[in-house]
């Protein structure tokens, strides 16, 4: 007995959901890469979830696409990590802080 | 190298040239500058007299392929191509004319930064001709735009206090027109595959009536404005009043006939139909340019705004005869250019020299200059005269023309814009009054010297063709004759497929 | 047999030699320029404190640039002789027509291609009939005459040369209005003299007002002139050309052809009479003439006595069917005509300055000539156009004396007992006055007589005309012989330590002499029908008739006066005369007292009176000022707020906007993020909705 | 299959076509090597301008090559491919060049200041010619990933790590919402490839596609910053630091907007856009709403970095006019070939241009209105430069600018999107207000503010604005020397 697709795609559109939420409300520069982690994870979910799908539909003849555009995301998503810390590091030796609300400094 | 590219680029080469020379070597740049003038204006000149007036067809001929624009699964090339018509042949006469003159009068008040604007003065003197030789319609627009950029130095440099408020809304006031008239180029180009002026004048009758009245107005806005007519000229009198004198010159010699040249041009000849439909409009806005410009300048203290805004009335004149669609009004409108190009630059050249002399230009300042300047008192008499349109001097000519021209199709516009007749001698000699008679009050104006011989040796060839047009005119308007019937054909033919109810959309796409 | 265009190429000498006279005279003008520039220099400290700027200078500068003084002197005998010439090539011109057999005839000079509107050619011609003819005559001869006095009365003005320059210049445009074959160049002699008006009024502008007064006489002709042009666009577009004779042939037949025109005729006389009105200073467009006299007095008696102001006539009487077309038009003339005869001739009743009273008499006089013309007596109007151009140039020029004599005083009151200093210029004067009042015998006498008589016999609405005219006669003679006794008689009114009057040079008082032969002489012209044959009665109007036939015919000419009647009115014309101008001499003869007194008797009607019924100030109050205020509203309302503010509030408006703009550039990473999602969610619910 | 990999990647054709991606890697990688090794730390700059020479060469080399799909089908070379590539490299140019002696404390991690701009522009290589949604990705980040590095590149410097961070933080979201929007189209068609997709046809227009379309197109308006997704540019093109901002002004809006091509850019001709005809309005709207904040923003400026921002916003709207004509032009390769040009004149004239920025900031402090006054009388020459920049920003012929706003207008025209034309010719008087504002501070008022320093003369710099200038004119006055080599 397995997951319907469907399932998971709504697990994912949550996921994504809450991550953007998460983008637009919280403050500390690292709990938002977070949030954006989750949005990239849901991604990979319905990549997965559709690559399922995908292949249940051509009877069992596995669909790839799904799961290699996943494992880019994930090496990918590594990347980003490593700069956006790099770059908190830099905002905190600048600013003694890591609270978004002082990363407001240009503007009109 | 034939005459017209001749003419076309010899200014930037002067332009060139006097770029390389050192920053005060201000002799050195004024002389090339008039001298290259000088050719350029003995050039023009040739070619005008080497025009064959008895036909409508363009003459001296250049065409050089330039460049291709994709216009919807083909390409339209665009070309190099420069000729001389009955509708320009006259405005590239006043332009070259004027080139030289200009350039002497600026040894009075362009001190400062001359290498500057002696450049800026050789670019605007090719930019002016190519836009009257065009013809080739991205060609005329490019050279369109090339005018803006020197005058908004002109005045922004060498302007007065209010400079920059003058010259920026000048340069954006005529952007927003042309920009407009840009889309209808666009699509014009798009719609007939072509852009060749020739040619989109024979194949812009398969347009629909809608289309040709929908490129008719993007096209006349930007004309309008340029003009200026009402109610798009309250950038000309700040512009004017702003400008030095050299400035106001050519605006008011060549830069607002632009504006003219380019209703008859395209909005007349290739849009006839929809050119019916705006005629009684236009005529009428040109009346009331006529009685506004003239109340306008009724009101004015500053000798060179009155001035300006008489510009705004006697362009009226020539907006009412072009749309009466008649050969009186057309040809009339046709000289009436010159004429006031010729007039009111003189005007301005005056102006200029006593601003010179005097540091004011408000006429409450002066009174009685006659005595201390008789030469001044009688250039600037003979302008004052010419513009009021006395017999005997070129402005009757044209004005008459017109009225006489607009009378059959519009008989009660034309009555009252006639009145222009008596506002034109109000204001003007209303000026000549406050200006030259009077007692001779003011200490400072006892002191005044009359104008020297260079200044009298610039005026003077304005002065013989006010005398030349005003009693042989027909040496003007034969060269314009032939090609003015053809326009007019045109309109004939359009009134007829207009009242054959022409089909309301365009036969292909 | 006619001669043809090619063997009458001298006719063109007739405007051409003044034309050459003036150039030549203005290159001498600006050949003394180099000295007067200096002279500006020196009289400039206190030139302008003097009433008249030219015989300051005149003293200013005796020593100093004689020579240019004498390159000036030069222009005197040119312009002269170029008047002369063409003085008599005008005769020599009209006696050849003379000789024609056919009296329809007329000769005309070839023509000069002006200007090609496409449809028809513009030509500039010179054309003489029998009705130029008069008025070329008048032109060249007593213009002679006039520069020959200006000699004497200019000398030693530092603009003696421009002076003869403007003079000629005039002469010239004054011909081609007289002699041009079309419309237009009828229209380039109109503006011309126009012109040369507006210069010599304004010849003493350092005065300042003489500036203004030339300045108001161009604007008023100006308004005149666009009635003119407006009327020429009508006749055009109803018969497709501009030629004189044509248009005055084919009146008839358009009418005949189709009745419709009649409105348009009417529309087209009335543009024309305005044109005229604006010329000839009649009702209301009057007032710039007695201004005009800030001119020298020979610019008086030349323009605004002799020619210029005789232009308006002369058009009506050119294009008469075109008026005499429509019986009410011709009313209408009439009465304008008779106002102005009579507003004019009351003003003149209470002048002090001498000028003013022969230029308010001028209009009166002009005002009789729109009455002929409204009668459809044109011939008569011609041959009262032809006196007065005598009596009234006579009398100008003799008060030109009287005022050149008295250091330039003009003021009446200033005079009294001359004819014991000046006694040639009181005699012609005095012959002038006889003429003007239409003393019996003189010729004014006749030609007014005649006009009355005209008026007369016309019969219904023009009784009353006839009674203003009639009493406008009574009041002509009593102001001339007011001015005559004021002037010439009773006590001494000036201060003889000052300056001794002084009798004129020769050279004025030679034109004086005869122009008062002619003053005399000229009823001859036409005497009344009554007088026996051998003296050529009513000699005018056979000589016009080939002219004004087609509008007499159209008319419809007045049943003759029997003769009886005929010698009633004259009889009654020659008592008026005699009765007022006794008694005004009576009255003045020893002094202004009468005017003082009724000055303080009634100084509301005196003012009234002496300011022409206050037309001026009626002008300032309702077309002047609120042309002015209209002025300033366009150039403050509607140019600087409304059209001006749009512009500018376009800019403020993207300013604006661009502030809007900022606030929302928030700098806050959320914020952007949000509008980010919130507009992509938005693009995929459109998207979904469309598709 | 790897063999089969191996064999299509080893095809000289292959090879060719991916040689300037390979080519700028190579460098990267050579360039980190002279870094790292002692003593060969001079050989950056030749070994940096020796990648792109090369690059440059094996890209007009590509000019010549078959129009074909290459690595699977995950990546097409096109004639359009190579024009894009040598924008690029270009703008990467201009920006390395401007760059020379602007760096002062950071002087001793030029090494990966270089290496990270190969590496970005490798990455808009990849983007250009992505013709899968996966290897567009990969492209993006390669793309991004540096620059925001490189925004936050002078880390002493709070504003610089601001531009950084902001720059990271909206472009990893943007980067996730191209995930997701990527997964659902993966869903509902069932590939990642975009020439299939284009043969799918009904399927398209399912929601969940649309959903995700969205979602992608909304993460690619980020990337040329489209309102409203342009919030971060004035910003971020104010804090980092103003070579990096001339090579983000251009390079990065080309290759957002090469992808977008790919995307939508197609036409009637040569097949349609993935995305449903309703989109076409959607976007035309989008193009003018962004013209109109772009220009109404720069208006209120007195920063003429931030002021240059908003304009690169405007013209961003500008060209997505063609993008939004692309589903009616009668044109084949209408959009691109204006987009091309238009990029053409802008990699030059906007990269000009924020190079004098950079090289006037030498003067200490910001840029502004303020400062400029009085430059024509100090360097005529730069004024002069300046001017011609703005002016053809402006587009005011016969610079190139002119004629990139002709053929974009020309789509929106032949589109029948005439409407939208217009207000868009109207929003660029607009533009001129503030391009103009810029020319009467230099040449019509007087000097008012004095700079801390003189301004230093760099050999760089000067030659790269003298060409550039001398480039937007030449190609302003002989457009078809770019035309010709677009179709």
């Amino acid at each position: 007995m397995s997951v319907p697709p469907s399932h998971l795609f709504v697990v994912a559109a949550l996921l994504f959901s809450i991550g953007a939420a998460g983008f637009f409300l919280r403050r500390n520069v690292i709990v938002v890469l977070m949030c954006i982690e989750l949005m990239l994870n849901a991604a990979n979910l319905s990549f997965l979830a559709a690559s399922r799908m995908h292949t249940l539909a051509h009877g069992g003849q596995p669909d790839l696409q799904g799961p290699i555009f996943a494992l880019f995301v994930i090496v990918i998503a590594a990347v980003e990590a490593a700069v956006g810390l790099a770059l908190v590091i830099a905002l905190y030796r600048n600013k003694q802080t890591v609270s978004l609300d002082e990363v407001a400094e240009l503007k009109d | 190298m034939d005459s017209l590219t001749l003419l076309v680029f010899l200014p930037l080469l002067g332009a060139l040239v006097v770029a390389l020379t050192p920053r005060d070597a201000i002799a050195l740049q004024r002389g090339i500058t008039f001298t290259t003038l000088l050719a350029v204006c003995l050039l023009g000149l040739k070619a005008c007299v080497g025009f064959d007036g008895s036909s409508a067809a363009c003459q001296q001929v250049v065409d050089i392929p330039w460049f291709a624009l994709p216009a919807g699964g083909s390409t339209v090339p665009v070309h190099f191509k420069l000729g001389l018509d009955g509708l320009s042949v006259l405005m590239v006469g006043l332009t070259a004319l004027l080139g030289p003159i200009v350039m002497l009068s600026t040894w009075g008040h362009i001190t400062t930064r001359v290498k500057e604007y002696t450049i800026w003065l050789l670019v605007m003197q090719s930019g002016m001709l190519g836009v009257f030789l065009a013809l080739d319609i991205v060609l005329f627009y490019v050279f369109w735009e090339l005018t803006l950029i020197p005058l908004y130095f002109m005045v922004g440099i060498w302007g007065g206090e209010r400079r920059l408020y003058a010259t920026i809304k000048f340069f954006l006031y005529t952007m927003a027109g042309s920009l407009v008239m840009l889309v209808g180029v666009i699509l014009l180009i798009y719609l007939l595959k072509t852009a060749d002026i020739q040619a989109l004048t024979e194949g812009a009758d398969r347009l629909g009536l809608t289309r040709q009245t929908w490129l008719f107005w993007a096209f006349a806005l930007a004309f309008l404005i340029k003009v200026p007519s009402l109610p798009f000229h309250t950038w000309l009198p700040d512009a004017h009043t702003e400008a030095p004198t050299s400035g106001s010159v050519i605006l008011a010699g060549v830069l607002l006939k632009m504006g003219t040249y380019g209703l008859l041009r395209f909005c007349i000849a290739m849009f006839p139909a929809a050119a019916i439909g705006a005629a009684p409009l236009m005529m009428a806005l040109g009346m009331l340019g006529i009685v506004y410009g003239a109340l306008l300048a009724m009101a004015q203290y500053d000798l060179k705004r009155l001035v300006a805004c008489s510009s705004v009335s006697h362009l009226g004149y020539v907006l009412l005869g072009m749309f009466a669609f008649t050969q009186a009004g057309v040809r009339g409108s046709v000289l009436q250019m010159v004429n006031h190009g010729l007039s009111t630059g003189l005007l301005f050249l005056l102006i200029g020299m006593i601003y010179e002399r005097r540091h004011t230009r408000m006429l409450d300042q002066f009174g009685g200059l006659a005595r201390v300047m008789p030469l001044f008192a009688l250039f600037f008499t003979l302008a004052v005269l010419s513009s009021v349109g006395l017999p005997g001097l070129n402005g009757f000519v044209g004005e008459y023309l017109i009225l006489l021209g607009s009378f059959e199709p519009q008989p009660w516009i034309t009555s009252v814009a006639v009145t222009g007749v008596i506002f034109g001698a109000i204001y003007l000699l209303m000026a000549t009054r406050k200006l030259l008679y009077g007692p001779l009050e003011r200490p400072e104006n006892k002191a005044l010297s009359d104008i020297n011989l260079r200044e009298v040796g610039l005026m003077l060839p304005i002065v013989v063709l006010f005398f030349w047009i005003g009693f042989a005119p027909n040496t003007f308007l034969s060269r314009t004759d032939a090609s003015i019937d053809a326009l007019l054909a045109r309109v004939a033919k359009a009134r007829v497929t207009l009242a054959a109810e022409l089909p309301r959309e365009p036969d292909h796409r | 047999m006619p001669p043809t265009q090619a063997d009458l190429v001298w006719m063109w000498w007739i405007p051409l030699l003044p034309l050459i006279g003036s150039a030549v005279c203005g290159i001498l003008h600006l050949l003394t320029l180099r000295s007067r520039g200096a002279w500006a220099h020196k009289a400039g400290g206190h030139g302008h404190g003097h009433d008249h700027g030219h015989d300051d200078a005149g003293h200013a500068d005796h020593d100093h640039a004689s020579v240019e003084a004498g390159i000036g002197a030069l222009a005197y005998p040119v312009a002269v002789l170029a008047m002369a010439v063409s003085f008599v090539l005008a005769l020599a011109a009209v006696v050849q027509l003379g000789s024609l057999s056919d009296i329809a005839v007329s000769i005309e000079g070839p023509a000069w291609q002006w200007i090609d509107t496409g449809v028809f050619p513009i030509d500039i011609s010179i054309v003489i009939d029998r009705l130029s003819a008069v008025m070329v005559l008048i032109v060249t001869g007593v213009g002679l005459l006039i520069h020959v006095y200006a000699g004497g009365y200019m000398k030693g003005d530092p603009g003696f040369a421009k002076f003869f320059a403007y003079l000629n210049l005039f002469v010239f445009a004054m011909l081609m209005l007289v002699l041009s074959s079309n419309l237009v160049g009828l229209f380039v002699g109109w503006e011309g003299v126009g012109l040369c008006s507006y210069l010599l009024i304004g010849f003493w502008y350092e005065k300042g007002w003489p500036a203004e007064a030339g300045q108001k006489a161009f604007v008023m002709n100006r308004i005149g002139d666009a009635c003119f042009l407006v009327g020429s666009f009508l006749l055009v577009h109803l018969f497709g050309t501009l030629d004189l004779s044509d248009i005055a042939g084919s009146v008839a037949g358009k009418l005949s052809s189709d009745p419709g025109a009649q409105f348009e005729l009417l529309i087209a006389g009335l543009c024309l009479f305005g044109g005229a009105c604006g010329k000839s200073a009649q009702f209301p467009l009057f007032t710039w003439l007695p201004d005009a006299m800030a001119g020298p007095t020979p610019v008086s008696a030349l323009i605004h006595a002799a020619t210029m102001v005789t232009a308006g006539v002369y058009l009506l009487v050119r294009l008469n069917p075109l008026f005499a077309a429509n019986p009410t038009l011709m009313f209408v003339i009439a009465c304008v005509g008779a106002l102005t005869a009579f507003i004019a001739g009351t003003t003149a009743l209470v002048q002090r300055d001498i000028k003013k009273v022969l230029a308010y008499s001028t209009v009166s006089q002009l005002g009789y000539m729109f009455l002929a013309l409204g009668t459809g007596a044109f011939a008569s109007a011609i041959f009262h156009l032809a006196t007065h151009a005598f009596f009234k140039a006579l009398l100008f020029l003799g008060a030109g004396s009287v005022i050149h004599g008295m250091h330039h005083e003009q003021d009446m009151h200033k005079m009294g007992n001359l004819r014991r200093y000046m006694p040639q210029t009181f005699l012609t004067f005095v012959v002038g006055a006889a003429a003007l009042s239409g003393l019996p015998l003189m010729s004014g006498f006749f030609s007014k007589d005649e006009i009355l008589a005209h008026t007369f016999a016309r019969g219904g609405g023009y009784y009353a005309l006839w009674l203003i005219g009639i009493v406008t006669a009574a009041l002509t003679a009593f102001y001339t012989w007011r001015m005559v006794a004021l002037t010439f008689f009773g006590p001494e009114r000036f201060d003889k330590a000052k300056f001794q009057p002084h009798e004129s040079s020769s050279l004025m008082t030679l034109p004086l002499l005869v122009l008062a032969a002619l003053a005399i002489l000229g009823g001859a012209l036409s005497f009344p029908a009554v007088f026996p044959a051998f003296l050529q009665p009513e000699y005018m109007h056979d000589w016009l008739r080939p002219v004004t036939e087609p509008g007499v015919e159209l008319l419809g000419a007045a049943h003759p006066l029997p003769h009886s009647t005929e010698w009633i009115l004259l009889a009654l014309g020659a008592l008026v005369a005699l009765v007022f101008a006794h008694t005004a001499f009576h009255r003045f003869k020893h002094g202004p007292q009468t005017d003082l007194a009724t000055f303080e008797r009634s100084p509301l009607r005196a003012r009234f009176l002496s300011e022409a019924w206050g037309i001026d100030a009626l002008y300032t109050r309702f077309v002047v000022g609120p042309v002015r205020v209209l002025g300033l509203v366009v150039a403050a309302l509607i140019d600087g707020t409304l059209i001006d503010g749009f512009v500018n509030g376009a800019a403020q408006a993207a300013l604006s906007g661009g502030m809007r703009l900022r606030r929302m550039t928030s700098g806050s990473i959320a914020t952007y993020g949000l509008w980010m999602g919130a507009v992509t969610a938005l693009i995929a619910i459109l998207l979904v909705w469309n598709r | 299959m790897n063999p089969q990999v191996l064999q299509d990647f080893l095809r000289p054709e292959s090879l060719w076509a991916l040689a300037p991606f390979s080519v700028l890697c190579l460098g990267a990688m050579l360039v980190l090597l002279a870094d790292i090794l002692p003593g060969t730390g001079v050989l950056r700059r030749p070994l940096f301008l020796l990648t792109i020479a090369a690059a440059i060469v094996c890209t007009l080399r590509g000019f010549s090559a078959p129009e074909a799909t290459y690595l699977m089908g995950s990546f097409h070379h096109s004639h359009a491919l190579s024009a894009w590539t040598l924008l690029f490299l270009l703008s990467g140019l201009i920006a390395f060049e401007f760059g020379q002696r602007y760096y002062r404390e950071e002087a001793a991690f030029l090494a990966e200041h270089d290496v990270l701009m190969l590496t970005s522009i490798a990455g808009m290589v990849l983007m250009a010619g992505a013709a899968d949604l996966l290897t567009f990705f990969i492209g993006l980040e390669t793309l991004s990933v540096p620059l925001y590095t490189l925004a936050a590149f002078r880390r002493a410097r709070s504003d610089s790590v601001e531009a950084g961070l902001k720059y990271f933080m909206l472009g990893a979201f943007a980067a996730a919402m191209f995930l997701y929007g990527a997964a659902l189209v993966y869903a509902a068609t069932g590939t990642i490839s975009i020439e299939v997709m284009r043969g799918l046809g009904t399927t398209l227009g399912e929601p969940l596609a649309l959903v995700g379309f969205a979602l992608i197109a909304g993460s690619l308006f980020f990337k040329v910053s489209v309102f409203p997704f342009h919030f971060w540019v004035p910003d971020v093109y104010q804090g980092a630091p103003t070579p990096v901002t001339a090579f983000m002004a251009t390079g990065t809006k080309a290759a957002g907007f090469a992808f977008l091509l790919t995307l939508m850019g197609q036409n009637a001709v040569n097949g349609k856009p993935v995305l449903p005809e309703s989109a076409a309005w959607i976007v035309g709207w989008i193009a003018v709403l962004t013209m109109a904040a772009g220009n109404l923003g720069a208006l209120v400026q007195t920063d003429l970095k931030r002021m240059l921002a908003y304009s690169g916003v405007a013209h961003a709207g500008t060209m997505l006019l063609a993008i939004a004509a692309g589903w009616h032009d009668t044109q084949p390769h209408g959009a691109q070939d204006a987009l091309l040009y238009y990029m053409a004149a802008y990699v030059f004239t906007a990269g000009g241009a924020f190079g004098l920025l950079a090289w006037l900031e030498s003067e200490g402090g910001a840029v502004t209105v303020e400062s400029l006054k009085g430059l024509s009388s100090r360097k005529p020459l730069l004024a002069a430069a300046m001017a011609v920049f703005m002016l053809s920003l402006g587009g005011i012929p016969p610079l190139g600018g002119f004629w990139g706003k002709y053929l974009v207008f020309a789509c929106a025209v032949r589109a029948e999107m005439i409407p939208l034309a217009v207000i868009g010719v109207l929003m660029s008087v607009i533009a001129l207000g503030y391009y103009l504002k810029v020319i009467v501070a230099m040449y019509m008022q007087p000097q008012t503010e004095t700079r801390s320093f003189a301004l230093g003369s760099r050999w760089a710099a000067a030659i790269a604005t003298g060409l550039c200038a001398l480039i937007v004119l030449a190609i302003g006055l002989m457009p078809n020397w770019v035309l010709e080599r677009l179709g």
